[in-house]
């Protein structure tokens, strides 16, 4: 089971890439250490963020990890690199 | 705090007012946004683009956002504020997204509460969970035109935190 | 704080503005004369007229001042300031005299600093230091137009310190 | 010796005496608790500010006590009141 996903890219992370949003097939059920590993893959550059990004899940974050993920068409994960408002 | 003492407040609803906008912020927007006549005290944050840092010159910063998401978290910001002190008033959160100028203002927080502690301590609890949480960036470009993203020591996935 | 982030703020001298004046207060007016391209951070606190208190309903408030001596009060405060947070900019102190009606300010108090935390700090310390030290008075007229002398808790001499 | 001062009333010590300034002429050599003692025989209506005041000479706090004070002509002694300011 894939989703077609909206995987937008913010600051740093759309520098590296050249893209603001994507629309990505990924596994519907997954890990968002998968999710990385799949985006590292499509975006060898995004290894420049390693160990200081997190992604945000349907506008939640969540940090790189096992947890399990169900993601479906029309979903939107973002790459969430160091954050710096204010 | 006697009971009495929130005749007027209860008459008045509570507003949370959070806004992003390319346009240069009003201070004097986000004060009166706030000001209450259930209230003895406003007090504001606002932050600048400094002309120097770490000793080059500063153009200007570039600052980008997940909207929808900065809107959703500074909303839960607002609800721990007021769940630590319940005598606030009104919150109102204003960042500015886009080319900000050295000197101009990029956000600004205002808060009042009938006596000034609350607001004060408010608005120091607002700012650094604005720095930890809300998705916003900033880069910082030079006079060179070299540019650097920053990383907000308060965010817990930064380099520097 | 590395002494290279001075360049641009060893450029400007520092102020000590303070101000006493029967005019509405210009909180954007108090904001932009704290503002610093060499500062991060501006803090600021206004307070402002209360419609209640202990239950009663507050039509205004009637402010009277010795002025030269709260210019030379304020100053102190001003001195003190620097002594204790060395990074403060510029200070602006505005307190407004004659009759302030619901929701308008009373004082207003701006603080710049490169970092948010010198401003903020400053800020809560120079309220403090105003209602200890500086010679104005208010009393507050009520709907049925009795009136009050108010004693400020952090004035040494007063029935409620 | 005698100094010929400028007494200042505020606040609530103005509405007491129903002045706001008088030119008194004092003893140049005297203390602040003599000198609230000669304001008060002035006004005595002033006692209602009894332990709740201060003065001010030429700008300058000064709680009532023994301390010696040397005023000249044209000094200036405020009454003040509890602070209200803010």
């Amino acid at each position: 089971m894939t989703a077609r996903v909206t995987v937008l890219y913010f600051a740093k992370s759309a520098e590296l890439t050249g893209h603001r949003s994507e629309v990505v097939p990924l596994p519907a059920a997954t890990s968002s250490g998968q999710l990385w590993a799949l985006l590292l893959e499509l975006h060898p550059s995004l290894a420049a963020l390693q160990d200081q990004v997190v992604l945000a899940v349907r506008q939640q974050y969540v940090a790189l990890g096992d947890q399990a993920l169900l993601l479906a068409d029309g979903d939107e994960v973002a790459v969430v690199p160091p954050l710096s408002g204010g | 705090m006697s009971s009495r003492e929130e005749v007027g407040g209860a008459m008045e609803p509570s507003r949370d007012l959070i806004g992003l906008s390319p346009e240069p912020l009003s201070i004097e927007r986000v004060y009166s946004s706030a000001v209450s006549p259930s209230c003895g005290a406003v007090a504001l944050f606002i932050g600048t683009t400094r002309e120097h840092f770490e000793g080059r010159r500063v153009i200007r910063l570039e600052y980008e956002a997940y909207e929808p998401m900065v809107q959703s978290e500074l909303s839960a910001v607002c609800r721990d504020i007021r769940a630590r002190w319940p005598m606030v008033k009104h919150i109102c959160i204003q960042h500015r997204l886009g080319l900000v100028p050295v000197a101009e203002a990029s956000v600004a927080i205002a808060i009042s509460s009938p006596h000034r502690c609350e607001a004060q301590e408010a608005v120091g609890y607002c700012i650094n969970a604005l720095k930890a949480s809300a998705p916003i960036w900033k880069k910082e470009v030079y006079e060179s035109e070299e540019s650097k993203w920053k990383e907000n020591p308060e965010c817990g996935w930064s380099g520097n935190s």
